[in-house]
């Protein structure tokens, strides 16, 4: 057995309120690669971040010991400087600057005299061209899309001289082939002799990379044990205390013939005229499942933002709800209508993070908590804690201010608005991205329940098995358009694939 | 330099008239918009061009602005200076141009002048203190001084002291307090006041206040507690509020500067220097540098009793609008 | 986790929660109070005398009208530099109807107020509608306004204006009905508090304990009984801060308890998410600008009134201590946080100030200087008694 | 994708970029030369002589020079209005110390810079280590600052200045050398920009097409030779526009190619994400504030000079001009964007529209209506062009 390169022992973290870490325990040997999991608000974030010097030295109990010696890290640059490089969970990238500057703006390259800019470009292209990015290094980060973005934040660990790489939730924006890289990219360095700590949602990627794998839960932690001995079922249990039967609860139900959402030849052109969305047609019926299907920039939540109102340039095409031909001008337009939409980027489009749970779950329905037009409060915390009851929120009170939830929870809280406001469709834009299993089941339970309600589900996502799991019919979708569509029973990883990276034309149109 | 001559020819010909450059220092007090208004009209009258600039305070906006009009080939120059040490540069421009500077109501120092049209800041002070010293002669006084970033403000400051620090040190008079208004602010004067009666229990006699928009808004605050007209408060510049209030007898002076007289006088010795003449003068003042030409207006003491005789006999106020808020009874005759 | 234990759970953070939120309020109140004890030490107790709170509340008004409606444009994420000119402006065509032109009070005051609304509209299409940066518009409207009142005054005083404007902002509430909004007050305020637990009750929500909320209740009641009292030792509440508690009781209904002021809030807090939302982010920008210019034009009627005349100059730079009464009282100024009465107390602490100072005689150099060091200091307390 | 295909879209995206960015600065520069056109027009074409054009560039300075520190305060996401007060302060201390005591004018002038810096650290301590709003502490030194001049000065301008001094501000760099200066700059444009171009390609890095990189700098060239053509017809080109464009090289390389510069930028885009790369945050915002407290020791020099005496309400309200010229210059208030160029060419605009209006001699409440107007015009143009 290697040695430790990293031991914490005994870690305590409490914020105002709240014991994130309760005694810790996670000891990590040299040159593996060792996942952490747990559910969300297990603590696992707060574990790495103590380890990164962001609550610096002071701020914790317990000790740090980096290849058996203690550390005492008062800042991230002494972590920093100390080998650790970190991939935060929330994207650590400054928007108005270009993907070269963020990519070295901890390296030394930045810290040289006079900067080189001529090097950093260069060596910014190698790092993209690594990571399979396809853009130029002086690009705006705030232009690209997040899945871009979360390379980025990879490629930006990656540029430094690191002994122990912690990587916290990096492919929860990626697609499947972007996915792929970066397991080379990690196995690769596995070979090198770098330690990695992996945190991720996705069991099927901590079963395919992991050497060892710890389990946090409720701030304390479960086990520690190398993956042989290991399966995503008990891990599952491990994580969530009870055993989960079923990933994907897709239960068998009753579609009405009746179209809710039906669009027609619609096409939307960003400012510049250029089409971005080009020619689409399709359906969605009452009390359907609809999954989307693509790769990274396929446009799909293009096309559903568009047809939500909130794209600005000009559109072509019909789209009628309830068989009503609809002019849709702005998102509330759309709310109106019936239409609902999730936002794949919580933080940006999703929550006003200032804010409390019980206001952002009522912001889009303020009229149903009103009387007189005035806003009835205790009819406005009823509302809102019943529907996120329903949702299982976990929260101290309806008064907390969704920045300081999880990110499954505060997944939820977008959810439970979109509902209130019961809608005919619900757009759901990768819906369960980077929440845990636990709540994952619970979001599809939710799905379930408002398609016997009747309501037509879009569920947009670039988890694949998701989509087949969940799915009563799946729409492909590639450049802008769409090109493929697969019933629940014929669809497959395999041909999805094919779909979305534009092999063939939508072909089997005939048969919805 | 090159850029002088060009432009020279592209301007003077056509009209062989004078252009005469009056950079005035700020808007914001009513009287320079008279000023402005009499030496208009008395130098068109006498055959000029003026060109009006207004520098709202701003020293170094000033200088600019007379930058500008020098680059606009005037044939004279008069300047309301908002800070008599500030504009030594622009004026040496000027000279170095053959430009003939007049200073108007307040001194250009340091530099060439060749006339200083005005009145004596300091002895604008002193009248204020005398007229007041004379109707209360031993009591409590408060000193409300103007903005504190107004050289003028110190200079009436300094005026009031030469009359009153002799009665203070005799244990005449007892000073009681001393505030100054930022910007001549009517608001803060008010405040300030209001401050100083609950300070002093209202148990304040007179108030030396340097000019009639700080005097308005101490009078409010006198008038709050009855004391309006009991308290004796003087002014200056004999806006038309500050005399309005006199006729009613709830401020007790103003200084009245005949703006008509210095704005035509000004207007004529500008247009004499434009001319390339040499004006008159009684006598000289010096700026540091040089005696210069002084022509030198007397300010004028104004009471209820010679309102008539001053300010509406000038025509700088018409007699209506003075006692408009005065019952017809209570008027004096019509002039 | 049950949903039995989440409840449970949210009772425990709850009563942490309230507890903190009052510890904001209060330490403004403390500083608050300490700056009194301070002046009231060095004045010889002249400053907490009935006559000298009548004064302050008297000398605040004028900044906390504008400060109601800053704190708005501060949430919404933008800024309005106007303010002071509008005043000015304002006070000033007021003053032009009345005295040149003989309207009466009624339709002069209305007149300021509309044109201040008007004016608000400008500022606020530009903002918007045409995405032109607040601080750049309302930068404009700061030289435009004041231009505007130079043209129309001509550089005059105008004054004096009628009795009854006059007494807008110079007179009293006497004392018989000044108690008796007082008792009305304590006693609105004890019946919706019942009222309200009855409610929560009743749909099973968390009650803030019985002593906590009644012992809240009875300490506000206290103090509006001693305020109302000095007040009425002097001359009675005057009419100004009365017009203040108004207009902030108005804005702050609005803020709370009505779709336009969530908007803002939202708006402020993340644009995107809020457009997205289906919130008209321009129409409420607009309606926020409306609402601060229509304040300005009110508090331009209580400074002409208060002067007894409009002067060229009136205004100047008031948008700095409305902007610094409203982060003093905690508004922050990226947008989507902030509270009225958190302004109001912002302006109250710089009318302290202001009035100490000047009632203690101090020079004015170092008037300036300390004013400069409370500021800093003040909200550095505040700040660092929040984490 | 293969390499090929990469290597040419990039260069696509390049190309593009750098047009969009060129577009952006056109715009303004657009909005200069309508300015300038128009209000040749109105005064004849006086407006474009030498002379004026020689006088607006020394008008500008003062600001310029703020302008430039302001830019890196407000990208670094903070505001500083205590600017104004500290160039008066640090005029009024080289004044008084070179009038009353005597100090010679290079003491002097740099007694000046340090006061800034010194005052500047002050600030910077209290808005990064205390957390206090830079609103709030700068509006604090605005008073302070002030406050001090009053009382040093006693309230008395302080003059006149030795001729070493006052020259500072108002001489001119002559004819040849001034051409000399303008053919040197020329030259190591062309060989900067051939010597960049050789590394770039050594690198394998995209390179613009030659036509565009040198067509730009030999546009680049043309414009310094006509200015210093323009400004050697009347005097020579002006000290303080030296001084300025001195002072602007610094700060543009200090933020283009520093760790420092870029930081900054970091911390106003993204401050979590700054920290979160272990940026330390307390200290570059630190140095921002000493910085921009130098630069308004500078500007306070430059006016004392032009001045030729200091006054005590020297500098008042400049922090509005620094700000708007950032603003106008496409600096976003929201910090983490902004070019110190930028800012240059707002301080032109605005500087062009005071000398523009004052040439005409407009009625001053018209200077300021129309002020305000071009302001907010200049931007929303400025901003649409940018959609
Ligand atoms: N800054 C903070 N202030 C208060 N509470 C916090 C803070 N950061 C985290 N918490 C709380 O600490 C607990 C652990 O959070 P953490 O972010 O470590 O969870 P996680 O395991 O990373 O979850 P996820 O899978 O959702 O990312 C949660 O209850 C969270 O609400
Ligand atoms: N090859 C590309 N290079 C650069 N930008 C692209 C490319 N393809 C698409 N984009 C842009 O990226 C964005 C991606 O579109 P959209 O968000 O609709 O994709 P998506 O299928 O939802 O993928 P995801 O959300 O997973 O990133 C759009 O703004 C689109 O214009
Ligand atoms: O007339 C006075 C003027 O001389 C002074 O400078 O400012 C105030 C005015 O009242
Ligand atoms: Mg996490
Ligand atoms: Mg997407």
């Amino acid at each position: 057995m290697k040695p430790y390169a990293l031991e914490m022992k005994g870690i305590t973290k409490e914020f105002p309120g709240v014991k994130a870490l309760d005694n810790v325990t996670f000891s990590v040997r040299k040159g593996e690669i060792h996942a952490l999991c747990g559910e969300n608000g297990a603590g696992k974030s707060t574990l790495m971040k103590v380890l990164s010097g962001v609550y610096p030295y002071g701020t914790y109990e317990g000790q740090i010991l980096i290849n058996g010696q203690e550390v005492q890290f008062k800042s991230i640059k002494e972590s920093q400087d100390a080998g650790v490089a970190i991939i935060y969970q929330e994207l650590a990238l400054v928007e108005e600057m270009s993907v070269a500057e963020n990519l070295f703006l901890s390296h030394d390259y930045m810290r040289a005299k006079i900067i080189n800019w001529n090097r950093i470009y260069s060596e910014a292209q190698k790092w993209l061209d690594q990571i399979g990015l396809d853009i130029d290094p002086q690009t705006r980060v705030g232009d690209l899309t997040v899945g871009k973005q979360q390379l980025i934040e990879i490629a930006k660990a990656l540029t430094k001289k690191t002994d122990i790489l912690i990587l916290d939730e990096p492919t929860a924006a990626l697609t499947e082939s972007d996915v792929e890289i970066l397991m080379k990219l990690l196995n690769d360095l596995r070979a090198k002799g770098v330690t990695c700590i992996y945190i991720s949602h996705k069991l099927g990627e901590v079963m395919a990379l992991a050497d060892s794998v710890t389990i946090l839960r409720d701030g304390q932690t479960v086990s520690t044990d190398p993956i042989h001995e290991l399966s995503e079922d008990k891990i599952v249990t491990k994580m969530v205390g009870r055993e989960l039967k079923e990933l994907f609860p897709y239960e068998a139900h009753p579609i009405s013939s009746e179209k809710i959402l039906d669009v027609q030849n619609y096409s939307a052109f960003d400012e510049s005229g250029k089409a971005v969305i080009d020619n689409v047609s399709f359906s969605v019926k009452k009390g359907e499942i609809l999954g989307i299907a693509g790769l990274m920039g396929a446009g799909r939540s293009e096309l559903f933002i568009s047809l939500f109102g909130g794209l600005k340039g000009k559109k072509q095409g019909t789209v009628s709800i309830d068989n009503k031909v609809m002019n849709i001008k702005k998102p509330a337009d759309a709310i109106k209508a019936g239409l609902a939409y999730v936002s794949e980027d919580r933080k940006r489009y999703g929550l006003v993070l200032g804010m409390d749970i019980a206001k952002n779950t009522t912001l889009t329905a303020l009229n149903k908590v009103m009387k007189l037009k005035v806003i009835d409060q205790a009819l406005e915390v009823k509302s809102a804690s019943e529907i996120n009851n329903r949702m299982k929120l976990k929260a101290p009170n309806l008064e907390t201010k969704v920045g300081q939830l999880s990110g499954g929870n505060q997944q939820k809280v977008v959810l439970s608005k979109w509902i209130l406001n019961e809608p005919k469709v619900l757009i759901l834009d990768e819906p369960t991205r980077g929440i845990d299993v636990g709540a994952k089941y619970e979001i599809y339970k939710i799905i379930n329940e408002l398609v016997q309600q009747g309501v037509g589900i879009v569920m947009i996502s670039s988890e694949l098995p998701e989509v087949l799991g969940m799915s009563d019919r799946i729409l492909v979708m590639s450049e802008g358009t769409i090109t493929g569509e697969l019933s629940r029973d014929e669809a497959t990883q395999e041909k999805i694939m094919t779909f979305a990276t534009g092999g063939k034309k939508r072909e089997s149109i005939a048969n919805s | 330099a090159g850029g002088k001559v060009a432009s020279s020819d592209a301007k003077d010909e056509g009209n062989g008239k004078l252009r005469i450059g009056l950079s005035v220092s700020d808007l914001t007090l009513e009287r320079w918009q008279h000023d402005r208004d009499f030496f208009v009209d008395k130098a068109e009258e006498l055959g000029a061009d003026v060109l009006v600039q207004s520098a709202n305070g701003d020293e170094a906006k000033q200088v600019s602005q007379i930058q500008n009009m020098i680059s606009q080939d005037i044939d004279a120059l008069v300047i309301i200076a908002i800070n008599s040490d500030a504009l030594t540069t622009v004026v040496d421009q000027a000279k170095a141009e053959g430009i003939p500077v007049l200073a108007y109501d307040r001194l250009v120092n340091g530099t060439d002048i060749d006339a200083y049209v005005s009145f004596d800041n300091v002895r604008v002070g002193e009248m204020q203190a005398e007229y007041l010293v004379e109707k209360v002669p031993t009591g409590k006084y408060f000193l409300m001084g103007g903005s504190p970033t107004d050289n003028n403000a110190k200079m009436f400051r300094e005026g009031q002291m030469n009359i009153i620090q002799p009665l203070v040190d005799k244990g005449d008079i007892e000073v009681v307090g001393d505030q100054w208004a930022k910007g001549w602010d009517a608001n803060e004067a008010l405040k300030i006041m209001e401050n100083a009666l609950t300070a002093n229990k209202n148990d304040i006699d007179v108030v030396v206040a340097s000019n009639d928009s700080t005097a308005g808004g101490a009078i409010q605050a006198l008038e709050a507690q009855g004391l309006a007209g009991k308290v004796a408060i003087s002014g200056q510049d004999a806006d038309l509020a500050g005399v309005q209030r006199i006729a009613e007898g709830l401020q007790t002076m103003t200084v009245y500067k005949p703006i008509k007289v210095i704005a035509e006088k000004s207007a004529e010795v500008a247009v004499q220097l434009a001319k390339g003449e040499k004006p008159e003068a009684d006598s000289t003042v010096n700026n540091g540098k040089l005696d210069v030409p002084f022509i030198k207006l007397d300010p004028i003491k104004v009471g209820k009793e010679n309102i008539v005789d001053t300010v509406i006999k000038d025509g700088f106020h018409s007699y209506d609008d003075v006692y408009k808020n005065v019952p017809e009874g209570e008027r004096p005759a019509r002039p | 986790m049950n949903q039995l234990q989440t409840v449970e759970n949210s009772a425990k953070v709850n009563r942490g929660l309230s507890f903190k939120f009052d510890m904001q309020a209060y330490t403004l109140i403390i500083a608050l109070v300490l700056i009194a004890i301070i002046f009231g030490f060095f004045t010889g107790g002249e400053f907490l005398s009935s006559r000298n709170i009548s004064n302050l509340f008297t000398q605040m008004s004028v900044i906390a009208v504008l400060a109601i409606g800053m704190t708005l444009i501060i949430v919404a994420g933008h800024i309005d530099l106007s303010v002071g000119s509008l005043v000015g402006l304002t006070g000033g065509i007021a003053a032009i109807l009345q005295v040149w032109y003989d309207w009466n009070t009624l339709m002069a005051v209305l007149a300021a107020v509309v044109v201040g609304a008007v004016f608000g509209l400008w500022q606020g299409w530009w903002v918007a509608y045409r995405a032109v940066p607040a601080f750049i518009v309302t930068l404009g409207g700061m030289l435009i306004f004041r231009g505007i009142l130079i043209g129309l005054s001509k550089g005059q005083t105008v004054a004096p204006m009628n009795a009854s404007f006059k007494e807008i902002g110079n007179s009293y509430f006497p004392y018989i009905p000044g108690y008796i909004l007082a008792v009305i007050s304590i006693v609105l305020l004890f019946f919706w508090t019942a009222r309200n637990r009855k409610k929560r009750e009743s749909m099973g929500l968390i009650l803030p304990s019985a002593k906590l909320d009644y012992g809240k209740i009875s300490a506000y009641s206290f103090f509006i009984l001693l305020i109302t009292y000095m007040l009425n030792r002097y001359l009675g509440i005057p009419l100004p801060i009365l017009i203040v508690v108004v207009l902030a009781g108005i804005f702050i209904f609005l803020s709370n308890k009505t779709a336009f002021g969530r908007y803002v809030y939202a708006i402020g807090g993340n644009q995107e998410a809020a457009a997205l939302s289906g919130i008209n982010i321009k129409k409420n920008t607009l309606w926020v600008f409306i609402s601060m210019g229509a304040l300005a034009g009110v508090s331009g009627v209580l400074l002409t009134s208060r002067l007894n005349a409009a002067t060229v100059s009136a205004g100047n730079m008031y948008e700095l201590d409305a902007i610094a009464a409203c982060v003093i009282g905690g508004t922050s100024l990226i947008g989507g946080k902030g509270k009225i009465v958190g302004a109001l107390i912002g302006a109250l602490i710089m009318a302290s100030i202001d009035n100490g100072m000047s009632m203690m005689n101090i020079e004015t150099f170092w008037q300036y200087i300390v004013k400069g060091l409370i500021l800093i200091v003040a909200v550095w307390i505040d700040i660092s008694s929040k984490k």
